[in-house]
């Protein structure tokens, strides 16, 4: 147990903010702060750019064992990254998918010919994933799958036909994994296989969905009859539950600590407003607007405990229900500080700003894996109570 | 004593779910509030036509004669609908605050347009001001003055000249003002007395500014007035009178948009059983998981406890009650609606999973009519302050029932 | 909708109080406010001696038919009863159970020769009763009951074996209502039969069960060979269930105001302790008390709104659900408002009757259908939700 | 950076665990606290042979100097097992304050006899003064002195004579005052300067008033000095040197007690876990519904988070951090345990059913545990409003972590 940084993590957080300071400017400063990747006006092509400065930097790949290219480096001095970049004003990461979850499971679970492949491209900020598991009619219950695999006899390439919904930024991506039925008469967990398929073909087509923060950020994908190479199953045809659910499991760890240091500025928002509006001097609020900070503290220590145990089957699920509710929580906060005046005139950006994280926050509870999703699993895994 | 409804509210409760339920159904909520300026006319016309206008008016003034409850009773019904007509700012707010001021030929005649449904109304009624209640709070002293009077709302200033008034200021944030032919406004003069005036949407100096539309069923506008010229008939009353009127009307509005939130909370629940009934997850209908068969029944509780407050809270205003316990029951209906409105919106959402994300499921709608209406007249802390100082810091009111 | 009370009410408001004020007072003095009946001291024998005051004073049975010794009074005039009974310092009545809950019953399910046996002691103040529903094992499952009762060939008489538990008042109470099974092979709500059993005898045998609060008001009965006469089923044998559940609609209507007429002196106390101690200049416990306060008329509105309409299914569940959480939360506030004080010394009255508000309300939610069960009838029978 | 425990601290954890198990079983809980005065003796024996009593204090004071992490770890199993002993007044609560204090004979001697077992100590820290608190908030004032010195504590008065001090004065619910050896006693001098006393229990003229136990397991007493004569070395401290000790303690002693509070909370889910899984009703056993399955997988939410946040609290502390960060760590601490375990406590009784209300059931001897500690040191609230002091009213404070 030790919360101070040792001196080999407070000289990297200090080359963090250097390499920051440097590169966070010219065309990008447009990206500071910029904390929700779907907020209006986004601009990904620039955002993309911002990737390949950050893999030049060598700022991806921190945790990559160093034969796929990576630095290998300890958890601390992640943690130290993934919070000086938040600090610095560095914008939403739109490679996440790919390095954060795709990689490790490559690393894990690919062949040697698809880590040659696919990791170089991650790494340096070319290529970008997105992730195919939920389907229409099945959102929380993955194991529902009804999106075909078949492998063609002639081409040799797996034939693809089915639909995928929630898929984060598949309009910006090149690839996706797909979780499908390669058995026909299989059922739930069993028969199924994690395809890797390119997004631009013909077989493959999106419509963006609306949200009721008025953005686009996921989509409908259609498959229909579309095609990648037979090779391309991670981990074995029949398999590919498991290989999912070893991805799924990758979504927590040092990233999550990023993610903590955007709470921190949107708390800060909310922050400044109440000092700025009044709110600040309202009891009730005031407590609420501690508790909020308090929380987030807990959520960082509450990582900081279980980041170094991979064995604790209780801290994925804890940790999302947490942190999703502490937001929703932050979005109900943060239209109570506003008050009366939580309608913006022309121009009023951070009230915009603020009603953004409210009507997004209500999909934290909801996606990857519901609040009821994640309170069956805790009950069922970690407390072995029933199904 | 008892609060069930009589058969002529049932009558008036059923005519209303029919005519809204094909007169403003949810998809030409959506026409009416995402293009245009979220005012469905031809269905103003209809209600006016009805007489709902005039609901709690008395015949003389035009009105059908009947009491705050039947208000909320069509309050309720629209809000269920989001009706996209300023029924809320128009009918139960300026005509409340106009009936409760000393009568005058002035007020007579925008009752009676109001009736009628000729002519829409908004009122520059601010939020109560948080510093003035928290440091009643810690000084612990009963407040007499508690309630914000008309003057809180006015950092408007009047100057007597001989056309009359000369008007100049800025009211934010004031509801259906776009959409007002007449803006209710109170100022200061430079004495400190406050008046209010009735000002016409188009008199010259007087500029609107729309809010962006959290909820676009039901929107406002900043307000402001440079110089504008009114006659002297444009004041409708000062001092004292001003004030106990403006109180008054607070505390029926908040009545009337509880009544609403009760609305709020129903379709949200309504929404929930059919989606939940329909919608097949782990191989059975999710009504039938348990965690949303609780929820539901919780959102259930809140919702008929809310319903009882706000029918209790309306029959005790149609008795001309003092006061003191008209706040605690316009604060006790708040309280319930508010939470309810919350809550069921908010578990709406949850409970339609990923729909409930999208722009093209309703759940959203009600969210942000929730979350608007629960900050319009003061936040429930608000209310509940007040009736602390009641219960904590005055004298034991004589109880409201015998 | 009418919520001022009538000239009628007003005057037969007068008479309660008139009455109040000339009979509980000399012996019955040490009764007055005695709102909890389980409360340490409690004396059960003067509590029945002021039953049959009240009973000479004809304000037992007020909504009973006439015919069967009743006044028939309007629920108006019967809800002013109640609030004004305890308003001025009435006890809890020991009587409840037989003049609330089975006379109803009788009246609509017995014998004319029942009615004649029972009703007139349940009217008098001279025959108490108590309740045998729940067994161990089975709690909130009222129909798991295991009770056996079959009818003696030679005597005639119902002969009960089994066990009930929580039954309230046991104790002092002369018969008991008791749901058993007279049909051997009989599952779930088939084959029960509710019988009549006088509790003194040598069959009966009774535990009591000493609850959080240190108080005894529950016990546990137990039925070796016990005997009623045969003609004491109420309804027909096999229909018993039925005969049960209306007995258990009963618990809602009139009486329910007494109840919150209880629950706004238990209030009061909280409020005089805040008033006294200073908490009353704590911004968050004054919105708590506020809350409360105002919760508690709601609780009477939802009464005033619900009472006169008995086909609404969802009225007692709803009615249940809310005066219980309610009260649990007020036992909540009652010691946050004590705060560091909590614990009395010797003599402080107010404090000790705080700290039994607070234990007796954690058996609010649980007893009479936990706040579970509430949920799952709401959701089954007033939302037609999926079993 | 990492906040999982190292292979010795698990070591502490674990032999704790064995330990408890069978030397404070509830059974034996029951006979202490059921009857006698609510302390094992034996147990206190056999903590104070394994050192527990100086567990944080340095080797040379005659503990195993180790820090507040393993002080917070053994407070947790403890707390679990709901201990009979004053191992939170007196090793917490007294020995951070005495640690704290600028050194001397007097303290070395005290911190002595207290690491070893051989004598227990009380300290008569008060409840913060809510009024003080409040009124900071209304004036939006930063207020430097936000935490209640130690004055507030101290009605009583010190005199100063020939043979050293007269102290007279009353100290309400003094934790354990009825089991220790020497009282810890904050009084006023006539000039209004704060002073620390230490008082042989069987001082003349001290008396105590032992109060109804709530938590038979961990009792108070009102503390009453009447004209008791003390010699001039049992004044301890004084001044800013003693406010500054008093509100390190204070803060100390809060992460301690929530550790305790996880402990509670950990408790009642394991009781809970094993009472579901063994009742059946409606034909399965309860664990199996999945309204039980949710309340409990929030009681793991609400105890894991809280056992994080007592473990960074701690690891913080053990850093000699600044008083305001310090603050920031106990107050955070304190929400989250007392959170937990209130919740924790309510949800095992209620998911008990009837038995959850029985006395022979064990949830209510947590239930009340819980209870208490959420007003000790201070209520949530009152924490909660010295951390938004430090948000909202003074300039950012430097931050926790570079």
């Amino acid at each position: 147990m030790n919360v101070q940084e040792t001196a080999a993590e407070q000289g990297f957080r200090a080359e963090v903010q250097a390499w920051m300071a440097e590169h966070l400017c010219g065309e990008f400063a447009a990206l500071r702060g910029a904390a929700g990747l779907g907020a209006p006006g986004y601009d990904a092509a620039l955002a993309k750019r911002w990737e390949q400065q950050l893999a030049v930097g060598r700022w991806t790949g921190l945790g990559w064992p160093q034969a796929h290219g990576g630095r290998d480096l300890p958890l601390g001095q992640q943690i130290v990254f993934h919070e000086e970049y938040v600090r610095c004003g560095g914008p939403g990461r739109l490679g996440h998918i790919g390095e954060t979850l795709l990689a490790p499971t490559l690393i894990a679970h690919g062949t040697p010919a698809q880590q040659q492949r696919f990791l170089p491209g991650i790494l340096a900020g070319t290529s970008y994933w997105a992730q195919g598991y939920s389907e229409p009619g099945a959102g929380s219950d993955l194991a529902a799958v009804r999106t075909r695999a078949r492998l063609d006899p002639d081409s040799g390439d797996w034939v693809i036909d089915g639909q995928k919904v929630w898929t984060s930024w598949a309009h910006e991506s090149d690839w996706i994994f797909v979780l499908a039925r390669c058995e026909p008469d299989s059922v739930r967990h069993k028969g199924l296989v994690l395809l890797l398929v390119p997004l631009r073909q013909c077989g493959v087509s999106l419509r963006p969905i609306k949200q009721i923060t008025g953005g686009s950020e996921f989509n409908e994908v259609f498959f229909d009859g579309a095609r990648t190479e037979g090779s391309l199953h991670l981990g074995a045809p029949g398999q590919g539950w498991a290989v999912a659910m070893y991805l799924l499991g990758c979504e927590r760890g040092a990233s999550t600590l990023g993610q903590q240091a955007h709470f921190r500025a949107e708390l800060d928002d909310v922050l400044d407003v109440a000092r700025a509006n009044g709110a600040a001097r309202d009891p009730l609020l005031r407590q609420r607007l501690a508790q909020a900070a308090l929380g987030l503290q807990t959520l960082r220590d509450h990582a900081l405990r279980v980041s170094g145990a991979p064995g604790d089957a209780r801290a994925a699920s804890i940790a999302k229900y947490a942190w999703s509710n502490w937001r929703r929580n932050l979005g109900e906060l943060a239209m109570d500080v506003l008050g009366g005046a939580c309608e913006a005139g022309p121009d009023d950006a951070v009230c915009e700003s603020l009603q953004q994280l409210w009507l997004s926050s209500r999909a934290d509870t909801i996606y990857a894996g519901t609040n009821e999703i994640q309170l069956n699993l805790m009950a069922e895994r970690a407390l072995g109570m029933p199904r | 004593m008892d609060l069930a409804l009589s058969d002529e509210q049932q009558l008036i409760v059923d005519s209303a779910v029919a005519f809204l339920a094909s007169s403003s159904t949810l998809a030409k909520v959506r026409v009416a509030s995402e293009t245009g300026d979220g005012c469905d006319r031809a269905l103003w016309q209809e209600v006016a036509a009805m007489g709902w206008c005039g609901v709690h008016l008395p015949e003389d003034a035009g009105g059908l004669g009947l009491g705050l409850v039947e208000l909320a009773l069509l309050q309720e019904q629209l809000g269920r609908h989001l009706a996209c007509i300023p029924f809320f700012d128009s009918v139960a707010l300026a005509a409340s605050l106009l009936r409760s001021l000393p009568g005058s030929a002035q007020t007579a005649a925008l009752l009676g347009s109001l009736a009628s449904g000729e002519q829409m109304l908004a009122v520059a009624m601010a939020q109560p001001d948080a510093d003035l209640q928290w440091a009643a709070c810690a000084s612990a002293n009963a407040n007499a003055n508690a309630i914000p009077s008309a003057s809180a709302s006015a950092s408007a200033r009047a100057i007597a000249n001989g056309a009359g008034w000369l008007l100049s200021g800025y009211w934010p944030a004031v509801g259906s003002a776009h959409l007002a032919d007449v803006l209710l406004l109170p100022a200061h003069t430079a004495l400190g007395e406050c008046l209010l005036f009735a000002m016409p949407a188009d008199a010259q100096g007087l500029s609107l500014q729309p809010l962006q539309a959290v909820d676009a069923t039901r929107r406002s506008a900043n307000v402001r007035a440079t110089d504008v010229q009114l006659p002297a008939t444009a004041c409708l009353a000062r001092g004292p009178a001003l004030d106990q009127a403006w109180q008054r009307a607070r505390c029926l509005g908040a009545i009337a948009l509880a009544a609403e939130q009760v609305g709020v909370a129903q379709a949200c629940l309504d929404l929930t059983l059919a989606y939940t009934a329909q919608r097949v997850q782990f191989g059975k209908s999710i009504a039938g998981f348990q965690a949303v068969k609780h929820r539901c029944a919780q959102m259930l509780v809140a919702l008929e406890q809310a319903r009882s407050a706000v029918y209790g809270a309306a029959a005790v205003a149609d008795t001309e009650p003092a006061a003191a316990v008209l706040l605690l029951h316009a604060a006790q209906a708040r309280m319930e609606a508010t939470q309810a409105a919350l809550y069921c919106s908010r578990e709406a959402i949850q409970l339609h999973g990923g729909m409930g994300f999208t722009w093209e499921f309703d759940p959203h709608l009600f969210l942000r009519r929730a979350q608007l209406a629960s900050q319009r007249l003061g936040p429930v802390s608000w209310w509940c302050e007040q009736v602390a100082v009641q219960l904590l810091d005055e004298k034991p009111l004589a109880e409201a029932h015998p």
